[in-house]
């Protein structure tokens, strides 16, 4: 893998704006309930129904069938939210990670810590 | 009066409190956590010569226990006990907290007397901001009583540095209002650079902890400066929990010292712990 | 950029939400109401000529949205939409108030870099606060869209006076930062005099009222200088509500005018209503 | 009834200090769950097994058992909390007022409003 870039420009960094954090509330919201042991265990019993009960759009319900992480963090959900999603799924961190990268997991896992050096006011 | 003894700045990360579970169960530390748990020893020790009466620990939630229907920029906790919270992996085998809610009452008092716009919670659950380093430092049953104090790293906008720096100056007057001879140590919580999303997730820059662990102590006027936008460009995203730190330097008086600071990178997270002292408190 | 084109003061209290349904009902106001209704009408025709594209509300929560879990000094919702709360007895018949998300990011953005430390909702409930007396002024369905920001007057310890007025001037800068030529009027409600529990229960300090709503317009720093707690002593507890007031006040320039002033006394709470525009708007 | 003294001293009022308010939160919470709708039907079907979900010790759920708004708001549970009880016991405001005053309702109701008049720095 090539090393990070130094900015925060997409795809490199999926800034969470106040746009996204109010465009995505409800995906939030919905991956949030999974803190809650319960919960995951009825969202992983029916899915579909589990997420009628939050404002998700059609096309929200799909990205998260899809485990979309990187569509789902573009949407405004936020990452720590998301991660309750990969979680229930038996997921990690990685796994989003990976999926944001395009590579494997495995890859992902070799390159890191991904070594860069920058102080500021040396660029 | 009660008084502040020194400061504790530390990183966070839920894999540090993992390999710390892990290590309890095998009876040993894994090879690339092995740096991390061997520079914690002597933060270890010199709290342990500080002895503490209360821990103020300036840290912040990352959707644990906060959600986004209202997120606080700062929010302090007042209670006996604060639990920890299902990450989604399950609890940890860790006790809860122990606070005590007369300090969190004196503290609402004092910081909302200085215009401190807090949330004041009275049921608070603590996530791995505080619970992944806590045990490499402390062992538990946890004795000394803490009030914690988030601060929204969640959601833009985030507070501005120098508004982090007047929570510092404004916590030692209220630590110094207290009517106690108690001995205060403040901490503040920040992972250091890491990014755990898009295509930059893992970056490292353990150059850039390392200078920042150089600057703290004695510049933090020069840091201050910094937008956390740069902050975040050279040390990944998350690298704004570093703005933290700045109110564990600023509560110290300016000839505070540094007693102990150590860095290393286990896999996607700077791990870093500075110990500062009071002059009176000197121990180096 | 846009304005600030005058101000409203206003008392709420649950009671008059009732009344303005019953009336609704029964085509007729009750006898002890009949002084509040006529009282509003001017402010009603006021409102209608001053033609606001967007209303900023200073408020506050009686525990039916918030709870002392996490009770913010000051929140801000940013929302497209504001629901009622059940205050326990049910619904009133009124749609949730209309919000536009952009000003409630943009208006955070601004007090938060002013070092306003706002909890941020996006999902906010409103109680009487709000809904009580706005039918009065606006007949629904509702079309400006409101931002409300909710202020701490349930648990000590409050905010200090000066910190309210403080939050008006960075109103008007943040209103004055906005990238538009919309018209903005500054609302701040809270009750007058009452007290809704003790054996002091129902003190109806009428002059405090009149005093206050002769004193807020030109002499702001003197009521600054009056402790909340003198204004509960003489007023009954909940008179720590007008403290709201002052958060208006000083969103205005010194040059802004009364157009309209009027207090009655119901049966427990002191109800007035104060109109200000700045000069370049002035009706009078 | 007398007017209302010039003071914050009890009984005339009952002032909700910081410390009450921690002392009453699971008071205030139990009270505050009664906002919603499907509470209120459940602890008005079975009081005893409603309060269980909330940390109340004996004396606590005493006290609301005996509907004694006074002490209720001396232990710390917020007015505006106990309102909701009171409300979801039929009361109203008038109700937990003439408790505190110990007066009848009729009695607080014909002396309000209990007019008095003074302005800061002119006691
Ligand atoms: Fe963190
Ligand atoms: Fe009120």
């Amino acid at each position: 893998m090539p090393l990070p870039s130094f900015d925060l420009k997409e795809p490199g960094t999926v800034q969470f704006t106040a746009e996204r954090a109010f465009d995505g509330r409800h995906l939030t919201a919905f991956c949030l309930s999974l803190r809650d042991e319960s919960n995951r265990a009825a969202y992983l019993t029916d899915p579909d129904a589990y997420m009628q009960r939050y404002a998700l759009t059609a096309a929200d319900r799909d990205l998260v069938r899809a485990r979309d992480w990187t569509a789902l963090l573009r949407r405004g959900a936020h990452l720590q939210a998301v991660l309750k999603l990969c979680a229930t799924h038996g997921g990690n961190l990685f796994d989003i990670g990976a999926h944001n990268a395009g590579v494997s997991v495995t890859e992902l896992l070799a390159a890191c810590p991904r070594i860069v050096s920058a102080v500021p006011g040396k660029a | 009066m009660a008084r502040i003894i020194g400061g504790l700045g530390i990183s966070h990360t839920p894999s540090m409190g993992v390999e710390f579970d892990r290590a309890a169960d095998n009876g040993a530390v894994a090879t690339e956590w092995q740096p991390w748990f061997e520079g914690t020893r002597p933060a270890r020790a010199l709290l342990e010569r500080l002895r503490p009466d209360h821990l103020v620990i300036v840290y912040n939630d990352h959707l644990n226990h906060f959600t986004l229907d209202a997120y606080p920029t700062f929010a302090i906790g007042v209670g006996n006990g604060f639990p920890q919270m299902d990450e989604g992996w399950g609890l940890r085998p860790l006790p809860e907290l122990p606070g005590d809610h007369r300090w969190g009452i004196h503290l609402t008092e004092q910081l909302i007397e200085r215009d401190f716009d807090l949330t004041v919670c009275q049921g608070l659950g603590v996530d791995h901001g505080i619970f992944s380093w806590l045990p490499y430092l402390l062992e538990p049953p946890w004795t000394v009583p803490i009030t914690p104090i988030a601060v929204n790293m969640i959601r833009e906008p985030l507070p501005r540095p120098q508004r982090l720096a007047d929570l510092g100056l404004a916590l030692r007057a209220a630590v110094e209002a207290h009517p106690s001879e108690e001995r205060v140590l403040i901490v503040a919580t920040g992972g250091m650079s890491h990014q755990i999303s898009g295509a930059r997730f893992g970056i490292a820059n353990a150059d850039l902890d390392k200078w920042f662990l150089q600057q703290l102590p004695a510049h933090l006027d020069d840091l201050l400066k910094i937008e956390v936008r740069e902050l975040q460009r050279l040390g990944g995203t998350e690298a704004s929990e570093l703005a933290l730190w700045y109110a564990m330097r600023a509560a110290l008086g300016p000839q505070a010292g540094v007693e102990y600071s150590f860095s290393s990178f286990p896999k996607i997270t700077g791990c870093g712990v500075l110990v500062m002292t009071e002059p009176e408190e000197a121990i180096r």
